[in-house]
């Protein structure tokens, strides 16, 4: 990038005068059910519509109806999506948090709110913009029922006007968004052309704020994880699905459900190519995706940490009889029921030992949503490869948020079913046993009924090489130390890390999922304001690959950055790295809910590399220091 | 019957199982028995069958008859799962699944309820035996008021009544019967696997290690006492084109979903099996009684199952070739292109 | 001891025409359901009765009647309770299996076996003494229906003649077993009279083992650990239990039934002080269990692995709203269903993290009779001092088998109740939160229902403090660190480790549960066989304790003695300990189902010390070598 | 009826809760004041009283009455094991569950079933909207047949009925009401605290924000359509002594456990409600025509409760000294002398 840039964030930080373009972070504070939703996705696309990076967030409560809730959308020229702690234009239009959304405003921040609030009292280091949506939306919807949501289009507007966005392209956006609902498109428009003519009769510019067109956005898309990792789920060729609502995944499930009633229906009879079917609870769900597996379908279901605790025991059993499944965890915050519409990573170690004895799972984790589908078809190869329940970490940010991506890529392979007995393959096995372990990388072949093959009878007691009934201590021995080499065998597959090492950095960060976005502005931070060189390797699976200690030994320190409290990662990477490794590893934590920034990041390493920083706003939980100790 | 041969061309031998290692008189060993009986009879592909249990002594004995099909012997009270996963895999499969009162009863009740609602196809028998009999002895769920223990221990709860809450929920083949009846318990099997949707079958079968015993309603001798049956059975398969005459009024005739027919004949006026709340009623009247309803409680030939409401494809959704289940790039490209 | 033993050891390998005293073992083989177990617990303790130490194994498969059991008597005058590899003396009862028991023997041993059998012509190194059971039971019970079980009595008789056991403590022993039973006990005198009779005048002693009497179990008990823990469990003053039967843990809550409708049912009134219900499964079991302490009860529930996966969820809410709850894990082995009947320690790794989100768990591991006895009533003072669930870990073989030990000596201390809001606190306290940490040790204090103090609003959901409903990030991040501060403070109150240190003694043990028999013996033979000492930490508790870094410290190679495949409690400690004590650390893992043996022991730790070694006999699953590398 | 004071002296606002977070016109605030109604005028000392429920818009209610009450807002289908621990604990104490649809009828069933069956001293309401309602409207388990989601999706399998369920398992009250019917909606509560035993109450309990449009059989315009009242219900408490005369056949007096009366003025013949077949057959009678039967559709006043058979100490078991819960030494010995 150019140094020019570097400078501008220089002054921007010193005049908050200075005009601040495509590089500050928008703020929508309402009430859940308000149907501001709408108003925010246009005022999104509208943003990436002109060409500029930028990603939007909510922050919402754990109810239906009438409680706070915050959209934050950023704009970056440089393209970071992550969360940014600061909020530079706030839009107040609930009563009931404005005062303590505009207090805690650093200064230079604007503030469009709704004018009754009279919130220009409050401070002197802000800019205000009154308006007086009510007047504002009679006129333009006459049906009063309907004002309550129309009315958030206004401030869309309004921002247009203030910020430089072309209201052509809003009006695009909001076309896009309603799609065939005629009525609301002009009504809508109405209300964003009120806006825009009330700010412009109105308001003279007074703070920095602006978007300016740029091309960094041509052809990107815009979705949810959840989203994502359904489309995933059906060009995996998945054919049933079980399911439970639960907050943050049940949209994963919602939406698969939309896009295979589109795509997976046989034109010729209408009849479905595909089962999805609502269960009575996680159980349940999990072991109709079991049953299937061992009938040979593709199956999977989706969940939060609440659905991954019920699964434990069903999870042991397919771990032990050798079934495929594949399971979707959208992480929030636990324990227990916690804060349901938070995010978190928090799940990880529960999820690696799922369920009692000796067991371990293979977790795909992805960063991204382009990541979110790609996965998704990992998983089911991986599955059937393994024969036994893979699980994918989602977290609710990446789940639920909407975030800027690149199209996604048609799939450039085959599904791989994984060993499956076949007439051919039987010949050169010799006798066949459903736990043989042939090929010695510990994976047995499998049949399923209905399949014309040697028949088995599954179980999740005891049994031998050949699959039948056993309390032989030596039986049991082998078989469980064949579970050891399949678990083992699965390294060479899994996802490979992304890594990137800076030359003479003595500094290594470790990040996995959302993580990636505000550790990569953090690395920019730090060698932007501080000159301090950072490595980075992105984990995207356990169990870990060869990359993990290459990485580990090429730098002095590395930062293990994550989303809990317990340093999940960290853990589970102590269990299989030796001590001299160990000493090199140190920890970065965020787990307040909210998703994790990079200012906390660099804040956090800076003082743990012994730089002063003045920690400020809400404690991220951070924990620091050498974890090696007592 | 060693040697004979059923309609499909196989032998008896092929139905049977693994040795029991259930106790020497179990009622279960019975059943298992007449389960090989009905197969074999109705001459069923055991390729196509799967043969689902959750854990106990009676869900062991999935493994001691049909050798020669797929089986699964998964968790305790979750087998209507693990079924249901399975037929939507392949809905070619012909189910049949073995539980005990515990395993359904306990800590299976909320997978059963749900399996019931949904008709999905299968069999599921109840082992039904008022008692854990591979914990030991404790009291099930369906232990009888005042029913008592070896330990002398008396049940105070309530029954739960498996059968009245399969009709309530919506099974469409509600029945009950005895280890000990040989011949009903085989005519119900063989209607069973005629029937096209959920048939819960509660067959009492006693325990004879921990309650077959004096004070046990459970017990064989208190079962034969109180076997109440509604109707006396006969069983016509598709296959076999006999024609059955009885005086009108006398005998109900049921056509069962693949063309067998069922005659029901009366063994007393007006229990109609195809109403709900003649029953219902009935069942409650019995146990108050403190006697067994048995033989087919509750019929309905022809409502739609689960996997007919799903409208699938004809094929098995398990083993669909990619092009069926990948939609094309054109797919990928409308939906990437709705997200710009 | 003696240096003589040693002496008289060492011959007993070179010859075995010498006479062997008291240190050899019976193994009775049956088929279940056969009745045996009468037999065999009178033969236990009339060896008992003779002042011999003595201990009873039954390893037995998961059915009801009718398949293979052995149960295996061990005589020791040094006192040895583990399980003995070899079987010295073998009663071959059991058809099914008789060819293969007497191939395995080693040479020398003797055979006692049912005459039809014909055993004899197997092998020429083996001593045999053929037994017409059936012709000598029909004369002392003319009921042909009761012979089945009477018939066994006769080899007790049989042994007692060959070995030396004095037949009027056999017949005291008879009486205790069977109590009232005046026909019974006559029915069975006669046979054992009449095994006598026959060995007396068909048999010469060909073989070298004999019992003699000694003085060294006065006033010893005979019990297995699901007793004493129930014993425990009354003591500490439980009031209601939910359980659900499971192997190996229903014997636990049915012999607590037992003795609470003896003792804690209220004499003047004939109710009772407490209330145990059989639930419908294990949810329901925890979920009474957390009902109950919530509302002021002591409580607890037992179970086994498949019960501890289905309790995850409960277990969360319990942690996070910080109820009390005491649950007993038997483990068995797994995965899944497994072997129901065989032990193992495989449930610590899931356990302490069990439930989603970040949780961990207090975890006690009695290793006697005696401690499953004190340490049920540690567990409920802990979980009330702590408000948290905790988890004692027996296994099958101390739940279920015959432990010869101490009688128990009454609870010198009150019951603990720990941190309840009353009226005199309340005034110090100042203004009560039910989340407040007062005393900094992350404590809170509670009310409960019908106590009169102040009403609070329980949830599993986000709180602060107060215990409000909140899902502010700051109130989240305080309240999650305050649960750890908790958990630590748990530190200084959990049973300490038994501890060791032999004076310049390189090597280091750590075990816990009835692994501590085996080590206990192992170190005897590697002391006394290859002169390699060795310290001993026996752990008791988790989270560990200050003791363990100051044992590991000690020593330079420290051997974690485990029955699980993946070293569970070497990789919670991996998780607390810094790098350079890792070092230190190696496994000896021992899970094929059977006990845990002195022999294998020795075996694995002479292996990696680099000694030769020949392993024999079954595989036990041992897993050996540097533990901290990739 | 602010200042007002009830018979233990306290008003009606010691009876409110925090503020709700619920949609505006979600039934079940409806129901929330109704509680407030009914303990303020019963009487009822909220310090002996505990707040129950799973998870779900309609769990979190209890949050929003009885304010000055112990309460615990657990996981989601498992309030009635918490339930039945904490009256274990306590039997002085009054428990209110407050569970949805959902919590109930799908992940809850199990252990919905196994209260129902003990009887255990509750009060447990199923806020019933047919729709999950806190995580956006999907169906729940008391959806009836052919009802529309907003999405157009028709629900096509058969609805769990709570009541009946509930009277078949051994409840000893059952009622069904509608959140919008104050008047049944009080009476069924002050009854229900009259009674000793299990009271299950299913409160039809609109969701105006997902479950409320044409075409959904749980919405305000649908019930009150289609509610059909078994009786006139008129409650005399028992610390009010009111004669009430009317004309015999009329109507069914019924004396609850604490004395209360119960007066149910027939509105057509022969409904009786102490009745299991009559309760039951009535029960599907009304399903069929499409409407809900409310009021007191089974009732049976004296019944030993779950903690009566349990025969406990009179005194709570919570808080019993140490002295009656630990046996004293020469137990020990006894039990140490019989191992020896
Ligand atoms: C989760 C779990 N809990 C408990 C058990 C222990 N268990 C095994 S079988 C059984 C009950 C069996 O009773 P039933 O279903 O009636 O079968 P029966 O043995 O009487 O035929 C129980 C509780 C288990 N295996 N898994
Ligand atoms: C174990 C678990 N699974 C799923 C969820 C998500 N969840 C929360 S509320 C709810 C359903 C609520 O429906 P209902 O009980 O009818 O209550 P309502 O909101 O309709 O009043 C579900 C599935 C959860 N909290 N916990
Ligand atoms: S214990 Fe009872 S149920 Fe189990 S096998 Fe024996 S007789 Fe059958
Ligand atoms: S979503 Fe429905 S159930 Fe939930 S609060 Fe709103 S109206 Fe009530
Ligand atoms: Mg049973
Ligand atoms: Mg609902």
């Amino acid at each position: 990038m150019a140094p020019t840039d570097v400078a501008l964030q220089e002054q921007q930080r010193t005049s908050s005068r200075e005009r601040v373009v495509n590089d500050f972070s928008i703020q929508v504070a309402t009430v859940n059910g308000s149907g501001s939703q709408t108003a925010n996705l246009v005022l999104l696309r509208s943003i990436l519509l002109m060409g500029v990076p930028v990603s939007g967030k909510n922050m919402f409560p754990s109810n239906i109806a009438g409680l706070p809730t915050w959209y934050t959308i950023r704009t970056s020229k440089r393209g970071y999506i992550a969360r940014k702690k600061e909020v530079d234009f706030l839009v107040a239009m609930n009563a009931e948090t404005a005062k303590e959304d505009v207090l805690t405003l650093d200064p230079g921040a604007a503030v469009v709110y709704d004018e009754p609030l009279k919130l220009n009292t409050l401070r002197q280091d802000l800019v205000f913009y009154p308006v007086p949506f009510d007047k504002l939306v009679a006129p333009v919807c006459p049906d009063a029922k309907l004002r309550r949501l129309v009315r958030n289009m206004i401030y869309d507007g309004v921002l247009a006007k203030l910020l430089g966005i072309d209201l052509a392209l809003m009006e695009k956006a909001l076309g896009k968004q309603l799609g065939k609902k005629a009525k609301a498109v002009t009504l809508n428009a109405g209300a964003l052309k009120a806006g825009w003519d009330y700010a412009e009769a109105t308001f003279t510019k007074q703070d920095p704020f602006v978007v300016e067109p740029m091309n960094e956005t041509a052809g990107k898309i815009l979705i949810e994880g959840n989203a994502a990792a359904a489309i995933g789920c059906m060009m995996a060729g998945v054919t049933v699905v079980a399911w439970y609502p639960i907050t943050p995944s049940s949209s994963l499930c919602e939406s698969l459900i939309g896009y295979m009633k589109k795509y997976r229906v046989d034109k010729a009879t209408g009849k479905a190519t595909f089962a999805i079917v609502q269960a009575e609870d996680e159980i349940a769900s999990l072991g109709m995706v079991i049953g299937a597996s061992w009938a040979g379908a593709r199956a999977m279901t989706a969940t939060a940490g609440p659905g991954i605790s019920l699964m434990s025991e069903f999870a042991g059993l397919a771990y032990y009889a050798e079934v495929p499944a594949v399971i979707f965890d959208v992480q929030r915050v636990g324990p227990s029921t916690g804060l349901p519409t938070r995010t978190a990573q928090g799940d990880l170690l529960a999820t690696a030992f799922l369920s009692h004895g000796d067991t371990k799972h293979i977790m795909l984790i992805p960063s991204s949503v382009e990541e979110c589908y790609t996965m998704a078809q990992d998983a089911f190869d991986l599955a059937e490869l393994f024969q036994t329940p893979v699980f994918v970490m989602l977290d609710l940010d990446l789940g639920m948020n909407n975030w800027m991506s690149d199209g996604f890529t048609y799939p450039n392979r085959p599904i791989n079913r994984g060993k499956l007995l076949t007439q051919d393959n039987l010949k050169s096995l010799g006798e066949w046993g459903r736990y043989k372990d042939v090929d010695g990388d510990g994976i047995p072949y499998r049949t399923f009924p209905g399949d014309g093959m040697t028949p088995y009878f599954a179980r999740g007691s005891g049994h031998n090489a050949k699959g039948q009934y056993s309390e032989r201590p030596d039986d049991y021995v082998d078989n469980m130390d064949r579970l050891v080499r399949k678990f083992d065998s699965s390294r060479a597959h899994v996802p490979k890390p992304v890594v990137e090492v800076v030359p003479d950095a003595k500094i290594g960060f470790i990040g996995y999922g959302t993580s990636h976005w505000a550790i990569g502005e953090s690395r920019d931070q730090l060698r932007e304001e501080m000159d301090v060189k950072t490595s980075y390797f992105r984990l995207r699976a356990y169990p870990f690959t060869d990359e993990l200690v290459t990485f580990i030994d090429a730098h002095e320190r590395v930062y293990i950055i994550e989303q809990n409290r317990d340093a999940q990662l960290l853990q589970l990477m102590k269990l299989e790295l030796s001590p001299e490794r160990q000493m090199r590893l140190r920890s970065v934590l965020h787990y307040n809910g909210l998703p994790i920034d990079a200012r906390s990041v660099t804040d956090d390493v800076l003082a743990q590399e012994g730089f002063e920083v003045a920690k400020k706003n809400v404690r991220t939980g951070a924990s620091s220091g050498m974890t090696g100790g007592e | 019957m060693a040697g004979k041969i059923n309609r499909i061309g196989l032998e008896a031998i092929t139905y049977k199982g693994g040795k029991t290692t259930l106790c020497a008189g179990c009622g279960h060993n019975a059943i298992s028995e007449r389960i090989i009986d009905a197969f074999f009879e109705m001459g069923v592909d055991p390729r196509q069958v799967i043969k689902l249990s959750g854990i106990g002594c009676s869900s062991k004995s999935p493994a001691y008859f049909l050798g020669g099909s797929h089986g699964f012997n998964t968790v305790h009270g979750r087998m209507p799962s693990i079924g249901t996963g399975a037929m939507l895999a392949n809905k070619k499969l012909i189910a049949i699944g073995v539980s005990g009162d515990g395993d359904t009863g306990a800590i299976g009740i909320g997978q059963f309820v749900h399996l019931m609602r949904r008709n999905l196809p299968i069999i599921y028998i109840i082992e039904d035996n008022g008692c854990y009999g591979l914990t030991k002895g404790q009291f099930s769920p369906t232990a009888d008021l005042g029913s008592k223990l070896k330990t002398g221990i008396v049940n105070d709860l309530p029954p739960i009544d498996t059968c009245a809450l399969a009709i309530q929920l919506g099974a469409t083949f509600v029945a009950r019967s005895f280890s000990g009846d040989k011949k009903q318990l085989l005519s119900l099997l063989k209607a069973a696997l005629s029937h096209r949707g959920t048939v819960m079958l509660d067959v009492i079968s006693p325990c004879v290690t921990f309650n077959d015993h004096e004070g046990s309603t459970k017990s064989y001798a208190y079962v034969k006492e109180h076997d109440d049956p509604l109707e006396e059975l006969s069983f016509v398969p598709f296959f076999e084109d006999i024609s059955v005459d009885y005086e009108p009024g006398s005998t109900q005739e049921v056509t069962m979903h693949d063309g067998s027919r069922l005659f029901l004949k009366k063994l007393e006026e007006e229990y109609d099996p195809t109403d709900k709340i003649t029953a219902l009623k009935r069942l409650h009247e019995t146990a108050r009684r403190g006697e067994f309803a048995t033989g087919i409680i509750y019929i309905e030939p022809d409502r739609d199952d689960f996997l007919t409401q799903l409208n699938l494809v004809d094929e098995p959704l398990a083993t669909l070739p990619l092009s069926r289940v990948r939609p094309g790039p054109e797919a990928l490209e409308e939906i990437m292109e709705g997200l710009r």
